[in-house]
C-alpha cells in the first residue's frame, strides 16, 4: 500500500512474499513437468526458461517486448483495484483499442510519424476508454457490477472485431482472411534495437508502458484526481460524504483503465504487428490481473511484475523449442503465482515467515 | 479424436518416451499400419536426404482436432515414410506475437523446411522468407498475392470436396433438409466448405428435380448459423440440434473440434448423418464411425508430406500450389456403406468432372 | 410505542421514479421496433410447430397481427411506466415482455414458412442446463455470504475431470470424480475466503485462472496424446420418463432430456426446500445476513460457510460433467466457454433464489436458441451479432434488475470472529 | 480510590443464595493486543438477583460478558457454574448451560421474521431438518404472553421499532431457557419511558428466578434498578457497591478514578441571523417510507440546536438531506439565504457547512489513509493542498501536523494509517478537520457516540466555543445527556415529524422522553 510516507512499506509483504510466491510456483511446475514429461525434463526445461529471458541481447528484447503489454494491460487493472473497481474487461478494451488504433493508423494517411502515431495512440485510448466507460457508467447508474458487464463487453469485442474484420473498410486487400489493413509506417511504434539485429523486436512501446507507469503513479499519488480514485476506493462511503462524487469517479476510473487496455491493444497492432487478426490478444488482458496483484497495484510493483510475466512469456518459448515441455505450464505456473500472492498466508504457513496481510477487500460486492 | 494414431505414437515416443507405460505399450503398433488412405506410402528412392521439418502452430496449438493437428499428421507420415528426420518438430504460438519467434527459433535450430499453419501466419511468414531467402517455408491454407520463391503457399480447393459432400448429403435425406455451420465466419477457411456443400444440394436438386433444402447458410447473402467459437462443443450440439428439429438428417459442421458436438448428437439420436470435415473422421473418431456420411477432406496433411517429399528429393519450388481434387488434396472421406451404390458412383462420376474441369461447383452460385 | 403503528405512507424516492422513467422509455422503444420492423415488416402467417416429429400440433396465426399486439401492449406498459409505475411486478413484468418481444421476432422471422417452438424450448432446456447449475452453485455460495466467481473454473474442471475419469473407468464414476473436483476447487475457495479472507472476487478469478491453465495444460499433455483411452467418455443418454413424457408439448420439453436435466429439477427443488423450510436453511441464510447474530446463537458460522460452499462446489462439478457427459462425450479446452459467468448473472436475475435462478437461466437459454433459431431462419442479421445476444441479455439483465435485487446482507464480508 | 464500602473482592463475594444457579468468574485475564481487557476479575451471579457491572468505555465489561457467553476465550482463569469448572467452546456451550445475552448491538436478521429470529440455532424439526414452524410460532406465543412481551410472531425484524425488536431479543434468550441472562447497555436506544417498561419486565425476570447482569453507563438506571453494583475499570474489578449506600459521584468518581464534570460550563446564547433554514422537508428513506415528513425549523448563527429523538425517526435522513447526501422528495434548505436544496455536498461545503458524520469510521474517515490525507479528504482540491490537479502534499501535511497539534489528537505523526487510532482520537481527528475551517454551519450528529469521558469533555467544549465564534451548530443525537448539556434550543423528532421544541431550562428529560415516545401531542 502506498502511502506518502515509506516507513509503511512492510518489506516482507512487499518482497518477500512476491518471491516466495514465484519460488513455489516454480517449484510446482518441476512436479508437473516430473508428473507429466520425466524428472529428467526439469533442468533443462528450466535452464532453457532462463536463458530464453535472460541471456543475450535477443532474449532480452524478446522479454521487454512481451513485457511492454502486459505492463500497460497491468496498469489498467491496478487502476481499478485502487479504486475498488474490477476490470476484468482488458482483453475487450486491447480488442477495441487495437482496432482502432490500427484504423487510424491506415485510414490516415501522409501524416507525418509525430503526428500520425499519436493520433493512432489516441485513437487507441479512446476506443479502450469508450469500452471500458461503458461498464462504468452501468455500474455508476444501474449497480451492474463490472465484473459481469466487462466478461460480457469481452465477448462482444471479439464478435465485433470478427465482423469488422469482414468489412470493405478494414479488411486487406485482396484478402478473404479476417486480417486488417496494415498500419502505414507513420503511424508505427519505433524499433528501438534494429540497429543491433534487425530481427530485435524491442520498440516505442516499451518506453511509452514506463512512461505510463510513472503517469499512474502520479495520477494517483500525486494528483487531486488520483486521491479521489483511492479515497472511492478504500471507502466510497466516506469519499461521498467528503464532497466527492462516487458515480463520477466510478465512470472516470474504468474510462481511464479502459483506455490504458486500449492502449495496450494499440502497443500490440502498432509495435508489433502492424495489424489486427482475431485473438491477436491472446489472454494478456487476463495475464493483467495477475500482474496487478503480483505488483500489489502499485505501478512500480506492476512494472517488475510485468517483467518477470515477459521473461515468463518469452522464456517458455524458448523452454518449448529447447525441451518440448509444453507452453500451458507458463499458464499453470502464472496462475500459481497469484495463488500465493493473494493469499500471503498460505506463502507464510509454507516458510513460516512474519509476512503482511493479504491482498485484503480490493473490490466491491455486489452492489453500493 | 486426433490424427493416426501410428503417427502419435512416432510422436510420443520422441517426446515422451520413458515416462508414461501408455505410449510405451502403443510403441509396436508405430511399425504397422502407416498409411492412411491420403498418403503415398512409397519407398523412398536412392537420392532421398531426409530432412529436418518444422512446424509452427497457430493460436489453436497442435492438438486443435483440426488444422494444426493434420498437418503435423503429414509430418509424422513423413517421418514414416523416411522422407523427414525423427527429429523434426512442432512449436505452439500463444499469441499472434509469438509467430515471429517461433520461425526465428526454427531458422536458428537449422530447419530444412519450415512448415507454418494457417493464414494468421501469412505476414509472419512472409516477413521471414524475405529475411532469410535460403530457407525454405511451406505456409497452409494461404496464398500471397506475389509469389515468394522459397515459400510455397499451399490452398486447397474446398469448394470442390464441399460440392460432392452436398451432393452426397442431399442424395440421402430422406426428410429433404439438410444443414450446415460454422464456428466462426472465417470467409475462405470456413464458408468454402458451406459454399460447396450448399452448391452440392443444389445442383442435386437441378439433376434430380428435387427440392432438398440447406439450413444454415445462405452463399449469397453470406449470412447463416455459427457457433462463435471453435471451443464449445455443447454449442455444437445444441445447434445440430435445432437443425434436427427444423426437419435435418445430415449435418456439416465447419467448427473444428465443435462439430464433434454433431456427432455426439447423430450417435444419441440416430438417424442423422455428419459430414466430417478437414480429417476423415472415420478415422480420426472411430467411435462415431456409424454416423459418419462422409468427410470433406482437405489435405493439410498431403500438402505438408508433398513438400517435404519435394525438399528430401531436392525438387523444391516456391509459389502457390493449389491442392485440388484432381490431386487428392481435397476429396471426399470414407463414404458410409449403407449409402447406395448408385449414389456413390454419381459423386464418383462428379468427382471426376470437377477434376477434369466440365463442372464448376461455382456455377451453382446464385448471381 | 404502545401506540397503534400506522404504515407510513408508501412514497417513491427518486431513484425508483429514474427507473420508471427509464423502463417506460425502453418500451417505447420496443413498441417502436415491433411496429416499424415486425408488425409492418411481415407478411403471411407465421407457423410454431408445438408437436414433436409426427405430431400435428401447430399454432398458426398472422405475424404482422401478433405484432401488432405486442406493440400495443408494449406501448401500454410504457404508458404505465411513464405515469403510474408498476413497482415491485416491474421484473416479473420485464421478463415476460422480453419474451414477447422474442415471439414478435420470431413470427416475423417465421412469417409464410414454420418453425419447431418445440424443438427450440427444448434447446432451450439444454442450453439452460448448466447455466442453472452454475446459478445454483453461485445461489448455494452467496447465501452464506461467500462471492464465487469461481463457478467458470469448477464447470470447466468438472468437465475435465468427467472426460478423463469417465473414459478411464466409466461415466457414473466419471460424474463422481467432476463433482468431487468441483468440490475440492471450492475447497480452495472456501480456505482462500473464509480462513485466509482474500477478496473473494479474486479468489474466484484466481480458480478459474487456475482452472482454465491446468486443464488445458493436462489436456493437451495427457487428453489429446491419447484420446481413445483418456477422452471417450461417452454420452449419458436422454431417456423418456414413461408417462409425464407423453403430456403435449411440456412433456418432450421437460421429461425426455437426460439426467443432467432431471438432476437440474431435483438439486433446484431440494435447494429451495431446504433454504426456506429447513433447520440447514434457515441458518444458512443467518450466516449470509448476519453472521455475528447467528454465531452468538451458537451456529457455527464457517462451518456452515465451508460446508455450503463445498455444496455449491459440488453442484457445479457436477454440472460442469453436462458439457462432456451430458452432451459430446469429450473434453476440449475452454469448452466451457464463459457459461459460468451467465450463471452468476442468472443467479442475480434471480434474485439469488433456486427457483430464480433456474428461471433466469431459461431466459438464458431462450437467448441462446433464439439466435440460433434467427441463424437457421435465415434473416440476414450476421451471425457476429447474433451472437452477442446472450452477451448483450446479460448486460440489459443485470444492468436493469441489481439496483433493486437485494443481495445477502454480508454477502463478500469475510467473517471474524473475535 | 475512596468511598467506605470499597473493596477490590467484593463483587465475587457470596450473597444469600435461594436459587440454584450460580455463576461464578475467578480471575479472568483477556488481552488484546496492546490492551489487557480483563485483568484478573472475579465475579459471582446468582438466580433471583439483579448484578450492575458499571464502567467506562473500554473498561472491558463487553468483553468480560463475551467471554461469559462463550464469545471468545479467556486467556486465564475459570468459569464455575455452580462451583464446577466449564469450559466454553462457543455460545452454543454457554447457552446449553443456562446462559442468555442480549447484545449491545441486537444480534437479529433484518429480513427474517420474529419466529425465525427466535428459533435460529434451536429449531424444533420433524423428518428431513424441515423445521415446524407452527410449534414454533406458539413458542413464541406462549413466551410472549407468559413474560407480558408482546409481539407479532410472523413480524418481519426490520419493520419493527427498536422497543420491540428488543422484546425479541429478550424473548430469544428466554427461548433457550436461560436462568442467567446478560443485558449489555439494553437502555442506550431507549426513550426514559420505554426504559420503565423494560424495567418493569427486567423485574419480573428476577421475580421469576432469573439472574440478571445488567451493563450501563447511566448512573441513575443503575441505582434504580441493581441489588448488587461491580464496578470495573481498565479490566479490573475496582469496587462494589449497594444501590443506597452510593451516591452517583461517588460511583462516577469510582468509574473514572478521578472527579469528573459531568456538565459543559457554557455562557446563555447570543442568536444572531437564520444560517440555516429548513422548510417543509420531506425525505424518504432506501424503504420507501416516508422517513423525514414535513420538517420546517431555523438554526441561527451562534446558537446550539439538538435534536433528540430515538434512533430511527428520522434524523439520519434529515441530516443526509441537510448535508446534500440525498435529495429531498420535496421542501426546501437555505444556508445564509441561498437556496441548497438541490446542491451538491461540495458546494455546500464551500458554502461553510461542516459535517460530522454519525459513524465515523464507516462516514468519516478512510481509514487505509494517512491522517494527512484523512484531515484534507474534503478540502484537497483547493489551494493551498493543491494547484489544478497537482496535489502539494508538502502543505497538506504542514496543516495536518498543525491541526493535530492544535486537537490533541494523540498519535505518534501524520504519518500514521487513520486505522491505528483509537476511537476517541479518531473522532477528535474528524471534529479537528471539520472545525478548522471558517464554518457558517456545523452539523453534528452523535458528536460523542462511543467516545470517552475524557474526549467527550473536550469535543463538547470545542462545540461551544465554535458557537461563541459565531457558527451555528445542529447537533443529532440520542443521548438525552448531551442534548441537554449541549443546547440552547431542543427539538424533538418522532416518526419523521418534529413534535415538540423547548429548551433545556424548560424541559426535564422525563418530559423530552414523552416526546420522543410521541405520547405527547
Ligand atoms: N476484538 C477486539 N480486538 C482488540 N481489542 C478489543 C477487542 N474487543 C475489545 N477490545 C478492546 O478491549 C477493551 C475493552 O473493550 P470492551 O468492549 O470490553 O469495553 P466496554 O467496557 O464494553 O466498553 P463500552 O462501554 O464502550 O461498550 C477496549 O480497549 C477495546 O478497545
Ligand atoms: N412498516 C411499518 N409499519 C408500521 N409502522 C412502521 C413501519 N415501519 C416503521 N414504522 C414505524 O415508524 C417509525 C419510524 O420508522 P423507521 O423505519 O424510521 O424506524 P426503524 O425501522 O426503527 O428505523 P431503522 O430502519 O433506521 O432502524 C418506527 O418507530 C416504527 O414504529
Ligand atoms: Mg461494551
Ligand atoms: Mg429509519
Amino acid at each position: 500500500m502506498e502511502r506518502i510516507a515509506p516507513s509503511h512499506i512492510d518489506w516482507r509483504s512487499v518482497v518477500l512474499v512476491p518471491l516466495l510466491a514465484v519460488f513455489t510456483a516454480l517449484v510446482i511446475g518441476a512436479l508437473i513437468i516430473v508428473l507429466t514429461e520425466g524428472p529428467d525434463d526439469v533442468v533443462p526445461a528450466y535452464v532453457a526458461l532462463f536463458r530464453g529471458a535472460f541471456v543475450g541481447i535477443s532474449a532480452i528484447s524478446e522479454t521487454l517486448t512481451a513485457a511492454t503489454p502486459l505492463i500497460i494491460a497491468g496498469l489498467s487493472v491496478a487502476l481499478g483495484f485502487r479504486a475498488g473497481l474490477f476490470n476484468i474487461g482488458v482483453e475487450g478494451q486491447m480488442t477495441v483499442g487495437g482496432m482502432a488504433a490500427v484504423f487510424a493508423g491506415f485510414a490516415l494517411s501522409g501524416l507525418p510519424l509525430v503526428i500520425h502515431l499519436p493520433l493512432a495512440i489516441l485513437a487507441g485510448f479512446i476506443g479502450g476508454a469508450i469500452w471500458g466507460g461503458i461498464p462504468g457508467w452501468l455500474r455508476a447508474q444501474t449497480g451492474a457490477h463490472e465484473v459481469i458487464t466487462t466478461i460480457m463487453l469481452n465477448f462482444i469485442a471479439y464478435r465485433l472485431i470478427d465482423y469488422l474484420l469482414k468489412q470493405p473498410a478494414i479488411i486487406r486487400e485482396g484478402r478473404f482472411d479476417p486480417i486488417s489493413k496494415d498500419v502505414l509506417p507513420s503511424a508505427r511504434l519505433p524499433q528501438l534495437l534494429d540497429w543491433i539485429t534487425p530481427s530485435l523486436r524491442l520498440h516505442g512501446g516499451f518506453i511509452l508502458a514506463l512512461l505510463l507507469a510513472w503517469g499512474i503513479w502520479w495520477l494517483l499519488f500525486r494528483s487531486t484526481i488520483g486521491f479521489e480514485f483511492r479515497a472511492v476506493g478504500s471507502n466510497p462511503s466516506a469519499a461521498a460524504y467528503a464532497g466527492m462524487s462516487v458515480t463520477a469517479t466510478t465512470v472516470l476510473v474504468m474510462a481511464i483503465a479502459g483506455g490504458l487496455g486500449g492502449l495496450a491493444g494499440a502497443n500490440q497492432t502498432l509495435g508489433v504487428l502492424y495489424s489486427v487478426s482475431p485473438g491477436f490478444t491472446s489472454g494478456i488482458g487476463f495475464d493483467a490481473i495477475a500482474l496487478a496483484l503480483l505488483g500489489r497495484s502499485h505501478p512500480g510493483g506492476v512494472v517488475l511484475a510485468g517483467l518477470l510475466f515477459g521473461a515468463l512469456r518469452a522464456g517458455g518459448q524458448v523452454m518449448q523449442v529447447r525441451s518440448g515441455v509444453g507452453i500451458d505450464l507458463i499458464t499453470v505456473v502464472q496462475a500459481l503465482i497469484i495463488v500465493f500472492i493473494a493469499a500471503p498466508a498460505l506463502v507464510r504457513a509454507l516458510y513460516r515467515v512474519r509476512a503482511g496481510e493479504g491482498a485484503g477487500q480490493l473490490t466491491r460486492g455486489w452492489s453500493a | 479424436g486426433g490424427g493416426e494414431e501410428p503417427a502419435e505414437t512416432t510422436q510420443a515416443a520422441e517426446t515422451t518416451v520413458a515416462t508414461t507405460p501408455d505410449t510405451t505399450e502403443a510403441t509396436p503398433d508405430t511399425t504397422e499400419g502407416t498409411t492412411p488412405d491420403t498418403t503415398e506410402g512409397e519407398e523412398p528412392t536412392a537420392d532421398v536426404t531426409p530432412i529436418r521439418a518444422c512446424q509452427v502452430t497457430d493460436t489453436g496449438g497442435i492438438d486443435d482436432r483440426s488444422f494444426n493437428q493434420t498437418a503435423w499428421k503429414g509430418v509424422q507420415d513423413a517421418i514414416a515414410d523416411g522422407y523427414a528426420t525423427e527429429d523434426s518438430d512442432y512449436l505452439e504460438s500463444t499469441s499472434a506475437t509469438d509467430y515471429e519467434t517461433n520461425i526465428n527459433s526454427w531458422i536458428q535450430e537449422g530447419c530444412d523446411l519450415i512448415i507454418t499453419v494457417g493464414f494468421l501466419l501469412g505476414d509472419a511468414t512472409a516477413a521471414a522468407a524475405e529475411a532469410n531467402p535460403d530457407q525454405y517455408f511451406e505456409i497452409l491454407d494461404f496464398a500471397y498475392e506475389e509469389d515468394i520463391p522459397n515459400v510455397v503457399g499451399a490452398v486447397f480447393n474446398t469448394v470442390d470436396a464441399a460440392f460432392l459432400a452436398g451432393y452426397l448429403a442431399a442424395g440421402v435425406s430422406e426428410t429433404g433438409v439438410i444443414a450446415t455451420y460454422g464456428g466462426i465466419q472465417l470467409p475462405g477457411a470456413v464458408t468454402d466448405f458451406m459454399d460447396g456443400f450448399v452448391y452440392g444440394a443444389r445442383y442435386y436438386n437441378q439433376q434430380n428435380g428435387t427440392d432438398v433444402q440447406v439450413l444454415g447458410w445462405n452463399p449469397e447473402e453470406q449470412t447463416g448459423t455459427f457457433t462463435g467459437d471453435f471451443e464449445n462443443l455443447d454449442n455444437g450440439r445444441n445447434v445440430s440440434q435445432a437443425f434436427v428439429e427444423e426437419g435435418a438428417d445430415v449435418i456439416l459442421p465447419v467448427a473444428g473440434p465443435v462439430g464433434e458436438g454433431t456427432a455426439a448428437l447423430a450417435a444419441e439420436i440416430g438417424n442423422l448423418w455428419v459430414v466430417g470435415v478437414d480429417a476423415d473422421w472415420t478415422q480420426t473418431m472411430p467411435q462415431y464411425a456409424d454416423v459418419i456420411l462422409t468427410s470433406v477432406l482437405k489435405g493439410l496433411d498431403v500438402a505438408a508430406y508433398t513438400v517435404i517429399k519435394d525438399v528430401a528429393e531436392g525438387n523444391f519450388e516456391g509459389g502457390t500450389r493449389v491442392f485440388t481434387i484432381a490431386e487428392d488434396g481435397v476429396g471426399l472421406g470414407t463414404i458410409a456403406s449403407s449409402v447406395d451404390q448408385a449414389l456413390v458412383d454419381e459423386v464418383e462420376q462428379l468427382r471426376q468432372q470437377l477434376a477434369d474441369g466440365t463442372l464448376n461447383a461455382r456455377d451453382m452460385a446464385e448471381n | 410505542m404502545t401506540t397503534v403503528d400506522v404504515p407510513a405512507e408508501l412514497v417513491r424516492v427518486p431513484a425508483e421514479v429514474k427507473r420508471e422513467r427509464i423502463l417506460g422509455v425502453v418500451y417505447l422503444i420496443l413498441a417502436a421496433i415491433v411496429a416499424f420492423f415486425f408488425a409492418m415488416g411481415s407478411e403471411g402467417d407465421a407457423t410454431f410447430r408445438l408437436g414433436e416429429a409426427g405430431q400435428d400440433i401447430d399454432l398458426t396465426f398472422s405475424a404482422a397481427g401478433f405484432s401488432w399486439v405486442v406493440s400495443a401492449i408494449f406501448a401500454f406498459l410504457a404508458v404505465i411506466h411513464l405515469t403510474r409505475g408498476i413497482g415491485r411486478k416491474s421484473n416479473l413484468v420485464l421478463s415476460i415482455a422480453l419474451v414477447l418481444f422474442a415471439f414478435a421476432f420470431l413470427a416475423w422471422a417465421a412469417a409464410g414458412s414454420s418453425f419447431s417452438l418445440l424443438g427450440m424450448l427444448r434447446t432451450t432446456v439444454s442450453a439452460a442446463t448448466p447455466i442453472a447449475f452454475g446459478a445454483l452453485s453461485g445461489v448455494l455460495c452467496e447465501r452464506v455470504a461467500v462471492i464465487n466467481i469461481g463457478i467458470e473454473g469448477m464447470l470447466l474442471t468438472g468437465a475435465f475431470m468427467s472426460a478423463l475419469v469417465g473414459t478411464v473407468t466409466n461415466p457414473w464414476v466419471g460424474l463422481l470424480a467432476a463433482t468431487l473436483s468441483g468440490g475440492v476447487l471450492a475447497l480452495g475457495l472456501a480456505v482462500l475466503a473464509i480462513r485466509y479472507r482474500v477478496d473473494q472476487i479474486i479468489a474466484g478469478v484466481v480458480i478459474n485462472i487456475f482452472a482454465l491453465g491446468l486443464t488445458s495444460f493436462l489436456s493437451s499433455q495427457i487428453l489429446v496424446e491419447n484420446p481413445d483411452r483418456f477422452n471417450r467418455p461417452g454420452v449419458l443418454q436422454a431417456f423418456r420418463i414413461p408417462l409425464l413424457a407423453d403430456i403435449p408439448v411440456i412433456g418432450p420439453i421437460l421429461f425426455n432430456q437426460n439426467i443432467f436435466v432431471y438432476a437440474l429439477w431435483i438439486s433446484v427443488a431440494l435447494t429451495a426446500y431446504g433454504l426456506f423450510r429447513t433447520r440447514w436453511g434457515l441458518r444458512a441464510r443467518a450466516v449470509g445476513e448476519h453472521p455475528k447474530a447467528a454465531d452468538t446463537l451458537g451456529v457455527n458460522v464457517y462451518r456452515m460457510r465451508y460446508l455450503n460452499v463445498l455444496l455449491g462446489g459440488l453442484v457445479a462439478g457436477f454440472g460442469g460433467a453436462y458439457f462432456t457427459l451430458g452432451s459430446v462425450g469429450a473434453f476440449n479446452e475452454n469448452m466451457t466457454a464463459g457459461r459460468g459467468f451467465i450463471g452468476l448473472a442468472a443467479m442475480i436475475f434471480g434474485r439469488w433464489h433456486p427457483v430464480g435462478a433456474l428461471a433466469a437461466a431459461l431466459v438464458f437459454g431462450f437467448a441462446d436458441s433464439l439466435q440460433v433459431r434467427l441463424g437457421i431462419l435465415d434473416v440476414g442479421i450476421p451471425s457476429d451479432f447474433l451472437l452477442m445476444a446472450p452477451y448483450l441479455v446479460t448486460i440489459i439483465v443485470v444492468a436493469g434488475v441489481v439496483g433493486r435485487a437485494r443481495p445477502p446482507a454480508a454477502d463478500g464480508q469475510p467473517y471474524v470472529k473475535e | 480510590m475512596s468511598g467506605g464500602q470499597l473493596s477490590t473482592t467484593l463483587c465475587s463475594e457470596r450473597h444469600v443464595r435461594r436459587h440454584p444457579l450460580r455463576l461464578e468468574l475467578r480471575g479472568i485475564t483477556k488481552r488484546f493486543p496492546g490492551v489487557v481487557a480483563n485483568d484478573g476479575v472475579d465475579l459471582t451471579i446468582e438466580s433471583g438477583e439483579i448484578l450492575g457491572l458499571l464502567g467506562e468505555n473500554g473498561a472491558g465489561k463487553t468483553t468480560l460478558m463475551n467471554i461469559l457467553y462463550g464469545l471468545y476465550s479467556a486467556d486465564e482463569g475459570q468459569v464455575l457454574i455452580d462451583g464446577e469448572e466449564v469450559h466454553f467452546e462457543g455460545p452454543g456451550d454457554a447457552i446449553a448451560a443456562g446462559i442468555g445475552m442480549v447484545h449491545q448491538h441486537f444480534m437479529l436478521v433484518p429480513v427474517f421474521t420474529v419466529t425465525e429470529n427466535v428459533v435460529l440455532g434451536n429449531e424444533p424439526t420433524g423428518a428431513l431438518g424441515r423445521i415446524d414452524m407452527q410449534e414454533a410460532r406458539r413458542e413464541v406465543r406462549e413466551i410472549s404472553s407468559r413474560y407480558g412481551l408482546e409481539v407479532d410472531p410472523d413480524a418481519v425484524i426490520e419493520d419493527l421499532p427498536v422497543g420491540i425488536q428488543q422484546r425479541v431479543e429478550i424473548i430469544k434468550v428466554l427461548f433457550r431457557e436461560a436462568e442467567i441472562i446478560v443485558f449489555d447497555e439494553p437502555t442506550a436506544v431507549l426513550t426514559p419511558q420505554e426504559v420503565e417498561e423494560f424495567f418493569e419486565i427486567v423485574r419480573g425476570l428476577k421475580e421469576a428466578g432469573k439472574g440478571i447482569v445488567f451493563i450501563t453507563h447511566k448512573l441513575g438506571e443503575m441505582l434504580e434498578i441493581a441489588d448488587r453494583i461491580c464496578v470495573l475499570r481498565r479490566g479490573k474489578v475496582v469496587g462494589e457497591a449497594i444501590p443506597g449506600e452510593v451516591t452517583p459521584g461517588e460511583l462516577a468518581e469510582m468509574m473514572v478514578g478521578r472527579p469528573v464534570e459531568l456538565v459543559v460550563e457554557k455562557s446563555p446564547a447570543d442568536p444572531g441571523d437564520p444560517v440555516l433554514e429548513v422548510s417543509d422537508l420531506v425525505v424518504t428513506d432506501a424503504r420507501n417510507h416516508r422517513a423525514v415528513d414535513g420538517v420546517s425549523f431555523t438554526v441561527r448563527a451562534g446558537e446550539i440546536v439538538g435534536i433528540a429523538g430515538v434512533q430511527g425517526n428520522g434524523q439520519t435522513e434529515l441530516v443526509e438531506a441537510i448535508t446534500g447526501l440525498v435529495i429531498p422528495l420535496a421542501g426546501h434548505i437555505t444556508l445564509n439565504g441561498r437556496d441548497i436544496t438541490r446542491a451538491t455536498p461540495r458546494e455546500r461545503h464551500r458554502l461553510g457547512m461542516s459535517h460530522v458524520p454519525e459513524d465515523r469510521q464507516n462516514d468519516g474517515l478512510v481509514l487505509d489513509f494517512d491522517l494527512t490525507e484523512n484531515l484534507v479528504l474534503d478540502s484537497y482540491y483547493q489551494e493551498p493542498y493543491s494547484r489544478g490537479i497537482v496535489m502539494d502534499w508538502d502543505a497538506a501535511r504542514d496543516h495536518a501536523e498543525e491541526l493535530i497539534r492544535q486537537y490533541d489528537v494523540r498519535t505518534p505523526s501524520v504519518d500514521v494509517l487513520a486505522s491505528h487510532l483509537s476511537g476517541g482520537n479518531q473522532q477528535k481527528l474528524i471534529v479537528a478537520r471539520e472545525f478548522a475551517r471558517d464554518t457558517a454551519l456545523i452539523v453534528a450528529s452523535q458528536p460523542t457516540r462511543g467516545v470517552d469521558v475524557g474526549s467527550i469533555e473536550y469535543i463538547h467544549r470545542r462545540i461551544v466555543e465554535e458557537r461563541d465564534e459565531g457558527s451555528a451548530v445542529l447537533i443529532v443525537s440520542s443521548e438525552l445527556d448531551e442534548i441537554l448539556a449541549l443546547s440552547d434550543r431542543i427539538l424533538v423528532m418522532y416518526r419523521g415529524r418534529i413534535v415538540a421544541e423547548t429548551t433545556p431550562a424548560e424541559t426535564t428529560p422525563a418530559e423530552l422522553g414523552l416526546y420522543m415516545a410521541g405520547q405527547v401531542a
